[in-house]
Order: structure tokens, then sequence, then C-alpha cells
């Protein structure tokens, strides 16, 4: 296990750097940020200027070499933009995207399974079919245009939530979120469903196919046999067995959450991360986009770690050490 | 039913009256681009430089459409051909207490241009500027050679405190330490990507504001900050989209403050190349290049429809463009007019030039940067295949187009050959344009940097060059309008249109509408 | 609990099915016309892959032609009459294309983008992900860290360096979807197989000396059917939407040739203004291609599942 | 009730139809049998005569769109059918215990093996879960499982086939059940392993004196087995009688082809007999003698379904022309 984890972690390590590399001369070849930070009346002097002081007047290759020596001190890069170093920049706006996707983490869960388990439990009741017919519009409508429809219901036509941005932070056991306060949690709500709305179309669909599957097998109707209650059968012996492939996707569209949480923050001018990005993207702040998806590339490779762990705990039948041999 | 109705009415009203005078006026507003610091000298960018004006004064302001008028200096004049007289306001205090001396000007003029990392800085206006202080409150700014524009130059930056801007970093302006300005509003806090929270100068010089607080609340997504101003989440916001207008005119919430802006949005054409890249002859084949030819130039100015962009494509919220400028404008023509919509006399002028035919040529433009942009392109574009031009679009996101547009070609040239681009006259008056957009691309002189086109005329070069050492404004007016004219008889670009800024706010305020396009909290007042 | 019996019973209603009617194509035929909701579906997918494929036939205009549009007939309520004698069915969008005309086009577009790059996603996909299971190993961890990189990038900054590169086009935007999509098809078939190797009839496969590639091929990807084709249907919904969202950020489709979310994308701006048609239209015609596809994808897949066979 | 005398299970005229969507099927068809305490009974019959659907309809897992439609099913002299399903509940994996045909599919793969018995245990009776976990580590002791702590903290995967059966066979017993259930429990396993299954199973049967219906399709598991065959063809019971009777003089020739297809001591070098046809589908099954189409002895008389004979010591047989082994073979 500790092999296991230490291998993986190593194999991390390369891909970050494979991954830096790609970044790197990936975004080097969109634009000039130049072009997006001058200002119009400058001269061709002042340009060469911004250039120089950019150090864009560089091989990027030396560039490169000079952003990794920086980058095993810690240091990514400062941005172009707002002249901060882009980590803290990322980790600024780093709280608010992750709040807003474990929000629809919880989301996806917490109403994905039970929905899910009950459309496959009862798969031909009207309200089964209700749950799918929902699923598929969930994953059917694109997620800017949902997100704007809410604005306008919710909060333009009904004025029950607030349109944009995020609410009041509190302080609770060292972190500070809007999720511990009221107007946090309005204000959380819609960019949150909005997010999850694809997610949750998602585990409902995962777990109505597992659920479908699993009651046909034998062990299920062993389980009853034995005289177990309902109860027991549905959450210990189904539920165990089709969490597998949930919590494989769960764990995975974690990261997706995260990294394209761009249109949802974008929509609801929600101060995350991923509309940072975004801007960045739009405004060539390349030290930002790389570091962005330099951490980006970690989260999921820890994630991926994560999930496999999760998985080998949840599966006896896979073994962590038993793939690698 | 009815009784506790008005049980409810009468304590409301109780509790209105006494709240009342209690309450602050405050105010939100939201801003269609994110100001990227507080600290005013660290990037020279709209959104910068409009949020600066909060906290910060200039030595000369600019009204709403964009005339010069005291701010920190109260009058002006040049002393002699290289040397410019300022003399400042007496009696000005730093949010701290501390008092304002040209001390502070003299050290805004060093730090201004010297912020580690800034990536565009206020270089442009400043250098081959010497400030000298005479005394307390009048500074001699000096010029290797006569300078008419020193006093627009001077409404373009900000001045700092001495005593708190002399070790200052850009961090510390962002954490609101060094942030001390002399400005209508201080600084209260900083949120990034979510908010700025200022609050009233009650000592500031000028026009004490009506609000007590203001909240700026960057929401890029233009349908998103509309549904913000109807949800009552903020009060104004920048940008209103042309579409929505119409519907926002009727509603009773909201009122719409509009006024003419200083950008021209207009097509550059490749003026230089013999073989231009994305001009094809019928068919595909190559061609020579036809924009060269100034009757096809004509013809395609004579072909758009400009009512249609301004009816259609901006639904009214734009004034067809014939020159550089607006009217009222330094320097512009009153002789030019908007080319009219003339079909067959561009078909005609076509035939002339051997092109009955017609050709196949790109358009292209950004998708992100002006106001519909993209749907001008192709409106561009039907208009021209309409006369036999056949024309594609294509149009890509600004971070794409400007460098490909400006140096994407060999050699770092000008990659396109038909562009759709606008041009904001950031000082004011047609030098602006002239110097970066007309005058021939000269990398020594730091002349034509925005010349696309590489449109050359020695004439108009020297008009250009003429009017930027006149010092006496009647005579430099009259050269930068004969410059125009000129340029605009060859065709070296074809203007559009003016664009119109609108900003919405709820019933009961409204806002004194700039032509720099500029959204501040001064400008909003109750009706 | 409502499971289906799945005993010897089952297999002799099965049989008596099959009895009923002669050859396997027709058996599938009748087993998917029993839902009366995927039958309508598929009917409606049929109809809007007809009305795509012929689409210059029945629309009035070719939107994609700029001499026939203008904007001088934008924006116009649905019923008004053109200056070409036809009636805007549906009325014009913002640069003056007939809606109806622009929607067929749009769904050839948006159609050919989502299942074209679904498509050649999941062959990619299935056969990396079998490799990396069915090998294991450093071929496995090889081709997983790649699955870890490229689920990592998101979809926008794909699209924008490709299109930094290339320039827009049709052909790009698949590159950038298949380039989002297949990791997650590799993913699956790589978890589903890897249980599925451990099973028996692997190892018997094996014994018998058949050849990797059948037992890749004809035993685990089988089995790995079902959860492919979930997440298959989830896909070619999500690339078709994805396409839309690129649209929306302006990276996506050139504008002068809309697919069915740029017109979306489009018309959005005009939601607030009460032009409610221009992106309304789109919508309900994307809406209704993305669930038509789905609802078969969902029947295919009872269908489809051994393991569900009933 | 005088427990020694009645039957520990009464099934008498028991239907249970499938109502599918291209018709209704009728597995069982009026199925009637005992069971004795301390009995043995064989359930006999091919793919789909219904045999497994009579044992899932004893114990109340008969899902939608199968029914039990009519008849009774009196265990211990409650009456089964209509029972409610909490009832069914307490009485299944108690008083009446299953054990299935594929070891590999039976066990949860995902639980550990002492969850899976000890909450057997626990659904019945109040104890708490280190009795429970004594419990089964004893039951797998008794089952012939080596180093039963071990095995108890194991995964099913982790077991091999016949170990699983065990596990499953162990699970069964638990709670000392006075009817078990075995759906062809040694059909996917191999021979040697098989005769151990077959020998642990009578053998717990014997000292607890539990019932035990064993449901096959292969006659010679039974033969050496049960005390007392039915054979089942197309939803009915076609012959019954005492084991050996059967065995050795079957009446019904679909017994008699059963019997002739068995490889067997006596009969080597000969070819296999094998039934000719196949089994009819059970959806609108013809009207007469079900197996009348495979049956070389058919008349106009097989077009009337047939009644079951009287019977004689303890024999039954659904044919109008009972034979004599010797006819066929």
């Amino acid at each position: 296990m500790t092999a296991y984890v230490i291998r993986r972690l190593m194999q991390s390590v390369v891909v970050v750097l494979i991954m830096s590399v790609i970044v790197f001369f990936g975004v080097n070849v969109v634009g000039d940020p130049v072009d997006m930070l001058i200002n119009p009346e400058a001269d061709q002097e002042d340009i060469e200027n911004a250039i120089r002081a950019l150090g864009l007047d560089k091989p990027v290759g030396e560039q490169y070499l000079y952003f990794l020596k920086n980058a095993f001190s810690g240091n990514l890069g400062r941005s172009f933009i707002f002249g901060e170093p882009a980590l803290q920049l990322i980790v600024q706006r780093m709280p608010a995207t992750l709040e807003l996707a474990i929000a629809a983490l919880l989301m996806a869960v917490f109403i994905g399974i039970p929905l899910g388990l009950y459309a496959g439990l009862k798969p031909d009741s009207s309200t089964s079919r209700t749950i799918m017919a929902g699923s598929i519009l969930g994953f059917s409508l694109p997620t800017f245009w949902v997100g704007l429809m809410m604005i306008m219901v919710f909060a333009v036509m009904l004025g029950w939530l607030p349109s944009t941005g995020r609410g009041e932070t509190a302080t609770f056991l060292g972190i500070t979120t809007s999720l511990f306060t009221l107007n946090g949690l309005q204000h959380i709500l819609m960019p949150a469903l909005n997010l999850a709305l694809l997610k949750i179309s998602l585990v409902i669909r995962l777990t109505r196919a597992g659920t479908r599957e699993a009651v046909h097998q034998d062990y299920i109707k062993f389980a009853r046999a034995k005289g177990l209650s309902p109860h027991r059968v549905v959450f210990v012996h189904l539920l165990k067995n089709i969490l597998i492939p949930v919590v494989t996707v769960i764990g995975l569209e974690f990261g997706s959450l995260v990294a394209f949480s761009v249109v949802t923050e974008t929509i609801f001018a929600w101060p995350g991360m991923g509309k940072l990005l975004i801007d960045s993207i739009q405004q060539l702040d390349r030290p930002v986009i790389v570091a962005y998806l330099i951490i980006i590339v970690l989260m999921f490779v820890t994630l991926n770690l994560i999930v496999d762990i999760l998985y080998s705990i949840l599966d006896p039948r896979v073994r962590l050490g038993e793939r690698e041999a | 039913m009815s009784r506790v109705r008005i049980l409810f009415a009468a304590v409301f009203a109780v509790l209105l009256a006494y709240a009342a005078p209690a309450i602050a006026k405050d105010i939100k507003i939201g801003l269609a681009s994110e100001p990227t610091s507080i600290d005013p000298h660290f990037h020279n960018l709209s959104p910068n430089n409009a949020l600066a004006r909060h906290l910060f004064d200039r030595l000369v302001h600019t009204d709403e459409n964009q005339a010069l008028v005291p701010g920190l200096a109260v009058s002006w004049k040049p002393v002699n051909d290289t040397t410019w007289e300022f003399k400042l306001r007496e009696g000005v205090k730093w949010h701290d207490g501390s008092p304002f001396t040209a001390d502070d000007v003299v050290f805004t003029f060093t730090r201004a241009v010297n912020v580690p990392n800034s990536p565009s800085g206020f270089g442009t206006y400043l250098k081959g500027k010497e400030a000298v202080k005479v005394d307390d409150h009048t500074v001699h700014i000096k010029t290797p050679k006569p300078y008419p524009l020193m006093p627009n130059d001077m409404s373009t930056f900000s001045i700092v405190s001495k005593k708190n801007g002399e070790k200052a970093s850009t961090e510390d302006y962002n954490s609101g330490k060094a942030a001390i300005g002399t400005g209508p509003f201080k600084f209260k806090q900083y949120v990034p990507g979510d908010k700025f929270v200022y609050v009233r100068n009650d000592d500031y010089w000028g026009d004490k504001p009506v609000w007590t607080e203001v909240t700026l609340k960057p929401i890029k997504s233009s349908p998103s900050r509309v549904a913000a101003l109807l949800a009552g989440d903020v009060d104004m916001i920048a940008q209103v989209p042309t579409t929505d207008i119409e519907r926002l005119k009727k509603d009773p919430k909201i009122a719409l403050s509009q006024g003419v802006s200083n950008r021209v949005i207009y097509l550059h054409l490749d003026h230089d190349r013999d073989k231009s890249p994305f001009v094809k002859a019928k068919g595909g084949g190559d061609i020579k290049n036809p924009l060269k030819d100034q009757r096809v130039r004509t013809a395609i100015s004579k072909s758009i429809n400009r009512d249609a962009i301004v009816n259609r494509v901006m639904e009214d919220v734009a004034i067809k463009a014939g020159q550089l400028l607006p009217k009222g404008f330094f320097g512009v023509s009153p002789k030019l007019k908007p080319v009219d919509f003339d079909p067959e006399g561009a078909k005609k002028l076509l035939a002339d030039a051997g092109l009955k035919d017609g050709f196949e040529l790109t358009i292209h433009g950004p998708n992100d940067r002006y106001i519909n942009d993209a749907k001008i392109a192709e409106a561009v574009a039907q208009m021209l295949t309409r006369v036999g031009i056949k024309t594609a679009v294509e149009t890509m996101p600004r971070s794409v187009y400007f460098k490909r547009a400006s140096r994407g070609g060999p050699d770092k040239t000008p990659e396109f050959s038909f562009i759709l681009v606008g041009w904001g006259a950031g000082s004011g008056e047609a030098s602006s344009p002239l110097k970066s957009l007309i005058h021939t691309h000269d990398k020594s002189k730091g002349f034509g940097a925005s010349n696309r086109g590489r449109y050359s005329n020695p004439e108009v070069d020297k008009l250009i060059e003429t009017a930027l050492a006149t010092v006496d404004d009647a005579k430099r007016q009259d050269l930068l309008a004969k410059a125009t004219e000129v340029a605009i008889g060859d065709v070296a670009i074809i203007p559009l249109h003016y664009q119109v800024n609108t900003w919405g706010t709820r019933k009961g305020l409204k806002y004194k509408a700039r032509t720099d396009e500029a959204t501040m909290a001064v400008g909003v007042v109750e009706e | 609990m409502t499971t289906v019996e799945q005993t010897e019973i089952e297999v002799i209603a099965e049989e008596a099915d099959r009895a009923r009617v002669e050859t396997p194509f027709q058996r599938f035929r009748s087993d998917f016309l029993e839902s009366h909701i995927a039958t309508a579906a598929l009917v409606t997918l049929v109809a809007i892959i007809l009305v795509a494929l012929f689409a210059p036939v029945i629309a009035p205009q070719d939107p994609y032609d700029l001499s026939q549009v203008s904007v001088l007939d934008s924006r116009l309520p649905p019923g008004t009459k053109s200056p070409d004698g036809y009636t805007f069915l549906l009325g014009t969008d913002g640069a003056g294309r007939d809606l109806w005309s622009a929607i067929l086009y749009g769904l050839r577009i948006s159609l050919t983008v989502g299942v074209m790059s679904g498509f050649i996603a999941l062959i990619i996909g299935s056969t990396v992900g079998l490799m990396a299971a069915y090998a294991g190993g450093r071929v496995d961890a090889v081709i997983m860290r790649i699955v870890d990189i490229q689920l990592s990038f998101p979809a926008i900054l794909i699209a924008l360096m490709l299109l930094a590169v290339f320039g827009k086009g049709i052909d790009k935007i698949m590159i950038a979807l298949v380039a989002v999509q297949w990791a997650y098809y590799a993913r699956t078939v790589r978890g589903t197989a890897l249980v599925e190797r451990s099973k028996e009839y692997v190892e018997a496969g094996q014994c018998l000396g058949l050849s990797s590639n059948r037992i890749l091929f004809n035993h685990i990807l089988p089995n790995c059917m079902a959860p492919l084709i979930v997440v298959g249907t989830v896909q070619t919904a999500h690339a078709i939407a994805l396409e839309a969202t690129l649209s929306f950020l302006g990276v996506g489709l050139p504008q002068t040739e809309p697919s069915l979310g740029l017109l979306i994308a489009n018309g959005f701006e005009y939601m607030l203004s009460g032009r409610y048609w221009i992106s309304f239209f789109p919508g309900i015609a994307l809406l209704l291609t993305i669930v038509s596809i789905n609802l078969v994808g969902d029947q295919l897949r009872d269908i489809l599942n051994p393991r569900l066979q009933r | 009730m005088n427990k020694r005398s009645a039957p520990t299970l009464s099934v008498r005229d028991l239907r249970t139809h499938f109502h599918t969507k291209v018709g209704v099927v009728k597995a069982v068809n009026d199925v009637s049998f005992e069971v004795k305490s301390g009995q043995v009974m064989g359930l006999v019959g091919e793919s789909g005569s219904g045999k497994s659907v009579t044992g899932f309809s004893i114990v109340g897992l008969i899902d939608p769109p199968g029914r039990v439609v009519s008849g009774s099913i009196s265990f211990q002299g409650e009456e089964l059918v209509g029972a409610s399903e909490e009832r069914l509940q307490k009485l299944r994996g108690n008083r009446i215990a299953m054990i299935f045909q594929d070891p590999m599919m039976t066990l949860n793969p995902v639980l550990r093996i002492d969850t899976q018995m000890t909450e057997a245990i626990r659904a019945h009776r109040d104890v708490d879960k280190q009795t429970a976990w004594a419990e089964a580590r004893d039951a797998l002791g008794q089952v012939g499982i080596p180093s039963p702590e071990e095995r108890l903290k194991s995964y099913p995967h982790q077991l091999s086939g016949g170990m699983r059966q065990r596990v499953a066979i162990a699970i069964a017993f638990i709670n000392k059940p006075d009817l078990i259930i075995a759906d062809e429990p040694t059909t996917a396993l191999d021979v040697t392993i098989q005769a151990q299954i077959i020998h642990e199973a009578q053998a717990l049967c014997r000292k607890t004196g539990t019932a035990l219906i064993w449901i096959t399709h292969d006659l010679a598991v039974v033969a050496g087995l049960a005390d007392h065959i039915c054979v089942m063809y197309a939803g009915r019971i076609v012959e019954e009688g005492k084991a050996d009777d059967i065995i050795d003089r079957p009446l019904h020739p679909y017994t008699i082809g059963l019997i002739g297809s068995v490889p067997s001591h006596n009969k080597r070098g000969q070819r296999l007999y094998q039934i000719p046809g196949m089994t009819p589908s059970l959806l609108n099954l013809p009207p007469g003698c079900a197996f009348r189409n495979r049956c070389k002895f058919d008349d106009q008389e097989c077009l009337i379904e047939p009644g079951t004979t009287k019977p004689v010591r303890g024999r039954q047989v659904r044919c109008y022309h009972p034979q004599r082994a010797e006819t066929v073979t």
C-alpha cells in the first residue's frame, strides 16, 4: 500500500512536469499578452518595453527553464495582469470554488443516489419515469442556458434568490466559507445547483443502471432468502455494490466540477478560480493559466489516487498492488 | 384583513420615518470589466483608471465630454516652448490628513513610470517629461520639444501621496495600506474578484458625492449584469447590452443613461501588400490586391448600409460615422459626412476597377471586444456579398485576435487583409487616432503603432506631425481636421459608427454618461 | 422490491418470444418498440436526422449564403413575411437568418459534431481503456497517467489552443471534443474491464488459447457495454451541449455557420429583451435532439445488456 | 397439530404464473407434494420445468411479473400463500432456508463472510455480535471449512467455489431451519466437491431433522440422496414416488427418458439415450399432455390432459400410458 502510494506519487511528479511543459508551450502559442495589456495609445517603444518587462523577449525554452527553477521554490510566476504571485491569486480564490464544487457534489450525491436508487428499484413506476425524464433534461440543457434561466426565474421574476455573487462568509473551526451563513447559502444555491445539474443526472443514471443490474444478482436474492429486511438488502447489499462505479465517477467528477466551474462562475459572477481562469485566458495572463493548470493537475492526480484507494476499499476484488504487478 | 394591512402600513410608515435619516446612502454598481488593481499606476487600463478616480485625483480632470477641467491643478499655461506651469490647488488633504503639495506631484512622476511588475504603465504620457517643484503649489513640467498635449497627458494619471507611496508596492495599495488618495472616496475593502467597497471622503475638496458607501462589483457576463439590476442586487450597471435596451426602456423600475463615446468602429484594409493573404479572385484564385485601389475601397464603403447597422445591429444605440471621432471632439472635420449607402455606385466603381465579377474576401474581427462586434462583421459581410464581393467572416476572442491582427503574419506584419476594429480616443482629440491608426507605421517615431492596414501618405504624416508640435489650439485643430479629411478622402480606413454607451440604473437615479466610457460613482445622481 | 424474476422461466418466456418472431433483427425491433416512449423518441430522432439530411431541400433559405441573408430582416418575430416571398415561420435571428432554415442547417452541424466526436472518442477511449486493463503493469500506469493529464485539461483551454493554432471550424471543434471525451471512455472501460478481467471466463479463455484480441473484444468488451452505453449517451449529449458552451464563450464554430448551440448562445442575449424566439426555438430543437438520443440510448442499453434482458 | 405425523411442508394445487409482455407463462401448474421432517425430497426436471419457481414460490420470492395464482402452501400447518411479507421475511432464512445454484454469485462480493453470516443470525435472533460471530465460526467448522476464523474475515472472491457453496450451506443451516430448499446447489461444482457437498448436506439434515427439497436436473444426484422424488415437466409433476421406485421402475415416458440419458454403470458402451424434441414453451401450452410431442406413445387420448393416477404405494404418474423401463431401452 505505502509502496503503491509512493510509486503513484512519483508518477504524479512526472505527470505534473509533462503537464507544465505542455501547458507552458501551449499558452505561449496563443496570442500575445502584450496586446491585451498595453494601452492602445502606446507606441512601439512602449510595447517593446512591456515585452521586456514581462520577460517575453526571451525564447520560450529559456522562459520555461526559468519558470521551472522558480516553481521548485514554490513560485509559479507573477500575474501579468494583477502583478501578484499567480499562486497567491489562485489560493485566494480557491475556497470560493471549492465550496461551490463541494456544494454541487453534495447535491449530486444526496439528490442523485436516492433518486437513482428509487428509479432502479421501481423501474416501471411513473415516479421513476419522471426521474429519468428529469435526468435526461438535466444533461440535455447547456449549463450556461440553465444558469441564465435560473437567474431569470428565481432572481428576476420571483425575486427569491440573489442573482449573482458570493454571500457573506463566516469562520468556523478555522474554515472560512459562505456555507456557514444564511446569506451565503442563499447565494450558493443557484450556482451550485447549476453546476450540479449535470452531475445529478449522471449519478441518477449510474445509480439506476447499477441498481437495475444488481437487483438481478443472485446475492441480492440470497440476501432476501436469508430473511433480511428490505432495508438491509437495499442499503447494505445493493448500495455497497453500486457505490463502486458511482464513487469512481463522483471522485473524478469532483475534479471536473472544479475545473469546469468556469462557466457557472462566469454567469453567476462567483469569485472563484474558475472565473479567474477564464479571465486569465481572455486576457492571456499566462502565469496564472499555467499555475492554475498545474494546481488542477495536482488536484486531479491526488483525486485519482484517493479514488483508487477508495475503490479498493469498497471493492475487495480490486487490490491496489495487483493491477501494478 | 384590511385593518391588519392598515396597521402594517402605519407601522411601516413610522419605521421608515425614523429610519430614513439614519439610512446611509449606499450604492452598488455592476461593472462590465474587472479592475486588476487599486494601485493607480500599476496598469494603464480603462477599468483601473476609472476605479482610480474614486480614490485619487489627477492634476487635470476631464468632464463627461472629456473636456479638460481643473483637478488638483487649478490652472495651467505654457511659460515657454518647452515648459508648462501648473498651479496646484491649496488646502487639499490626503485621506490620512496630510496636506497635498508639489512634492507629491514630483514623486508621482517618478513612481508612475516605475512600478515593479507593471504590465503596462504610464510611460506613454510621462516619458520625456520632467516635473520641477517651483514652490509648494507650483510645478513646472519640462519637455525637450514643444508639446501641446501636456494638459491632456496630465489628465491621464493619478497623483499619489509621497508620504504613503514612497515604499509602497502594488500589494500595499490592494490591501488598502497605501490606498491613500485625495479623491472623493476612501478605501474600505477589496475582495479580489468580487468587489471594491469605498466610503465617502467627507473632507473632499470638490463637490461631495451623495453616496456614503460605494460597492463596485465586476459582473462580466452581460445577461447576468442585467439580471442583477433587474433583481435589485445592484443599483447601476455599466454597458447595458444593446439587445436589452428596448426592454429596459419599458421597465418602470429601470432608467437608462446614454451618451456617445469616443470610440469609432471602423474597417482597416490592406494598403500595403500586392498579394494580400485573405483576398482571392472569384473562385479562389490569386489576385492582385484590389484593396490598394481607391475605387475598390470607396466601393466597399459605399456598399455598407450604415443605417442598417445602426438600426438593425446596434438597435439604434450608435451613431453612423464619417470620420475618426464624433462631432464635438477636438480636431474633427466639420466637412466629413458618413458615406451614403449606394450599392449601385459601388458596383459601378468595382466595374471601373476591372472587377465586374467581384472578388473574395475574409473579414476578421474580435467577438468579445466591442459592442456587437461579431454581428457587425457579419452584417458587413452580407452587404459586401450583395455587391459581388463574396465575404467570409472569421471572428475570434480578442486574446487571439489582436496578436494576429497586429503582427500575426511573416516578419511580424499584420496577418489579415480586412479587419473590423475600434479606436477610443483616450486623449479626447483627433490626434489620438491620427497618430496611431493613420500615420505611417514607424517604429522609430512611435507612430502608426496600430496602423494595421499600413496606410501611408506623406502628406497626412506631415500634417499630423506638425499638429503634434503646434501648441496653438486653433491651429492644431485645423491641422488635425485637414489630416483627417485627406486620410478619409483616401479611404485609409472605413468608419462605420461611433459607439453609444448605456448605463442602466434603478428608477430615480441617473448617470452622467461619459464619452470615455468610465463608470464612476460620482457620476450617479439622484433625480 | 420489484426485481424481475431471473429464473429459468424467464429463459422460457424469452425463447417463446424468440420463436414467435423469426430473425434476431426482428426480435431486436420488437423489443425496442415495446416502449412507447422509446418508439416516439426513435421516430423523432429519425425525423430529426432526415430533416437535417434534407435541410437544403426543406429550408426556404440557405442561411450560410450571406447573399441570401440580410441584416435588414433581423429580429423579426415568427410569421413575418420575408422580402423574398416566403414566411419566416419561426422568425429571424440577430443576423437576419430565417430561424427555421438556420435550425435545420444547425441540426446538421450539431449532430455531426456531437455524434462523430462521441463516436471517435468512444472508439479511441475504449480501445485504450481495454488495453490498459488487459495489459496492466507499466502500460496501464502510463495510459492512466495520460488519462489523468487529459482529464485535467479544461475543454475551453484545449479549444482555445487548437483555435490559435488551426483557426475555427467544425473539424477543430471535433478534435477538441474528442480530446475532451476520450479519457472518460478509457476510464470507464478500464474500470469495468478490471473487474471483468478477474472473472473466471477470461482465465478460461486464456487457457483455451484464445488470442488477446479475441478475449478483449469478444469477451471483455461486451461486458463493458452497459456502462459504455450509459457514458456514451451522456457524453454525446454532453458533446452537443459542450459545443454550445464553447460557442457561448466565443471559441466554437464560425458564427456565419451556426450550430444549434451557437444559435442558442447568440439568441440568449435577446432573452431578456423579449425576443424569446431567437434562442427558444433552437433550444427546443436541441432539447428534442438530445432527449431523443438519450431515450433511444436508454432503450438500447436495456435491450443490449444481456444481464438486464427480460 | 401433531408434529410427527403432519408433513413439514404441504403444497397443494400450486399455480405460479408469469404475466409477461408476450403472454401468461404457466411456470408452475397444479403442483402438489409433501415433505416430512427429516425427509429429503428430490425435485427433478429439465431447465424450465418450473422446479426452481416452485422452490421460490414456497419462500415467497416470486417477483412481478410472476405471482402465485392459486393453491396452498402449508408450512407446519401455516398457510404461506397470501401471508404478509413481514411474516415471510421472518420465516425466510430462519425456518425455511435456501441454497442457490451458483456459489460464485450467491455471496455478496463486497461484504466479508462474517458480515454475511452474522447478519443472517441477527436478522432472526436477538444475539450480540460476538455470539453471532462464534456461531458463524462453528457453522463453518461444521460444513468442513478449515480454519474458519480466518475464512470469516475473507471476502467471497478469496474462496474457492466449493468453499463458497459450503459457506452458503452453513448460512442456510445456521438458524436450524425446519426446511431447506436447495436449488441445484452442486451443479456449478466439480464432481468430487459435488459429492462432498451432497454428503455434508445429507449428514446435516439427518442430524438436525431438517426437511430438504433438493432441486436438480440430474437424476443421478438425487438417486443416492433423496427419499422421495418428484419429476417435473412443463410446470407439472408428472411422476412421483419413492426414490428407489422411480429410479428402478420409472413409469412416465419422460422419466424413462431422463433415466436413459443418465450415463450409468450398466449401460457401458451403449449410446446415451436422448429425448427427442425440445421442451415446449410454457407460453400457451397446447392442450393435452405436454410431453406428447416428444413421446413415442402418444395417441388420440393424449390430446386430453391426463390426470394423476391414484397413488399406489406413494406412487403417482400423470400419463395414459405408464411404461415399464424395458420398453424404451
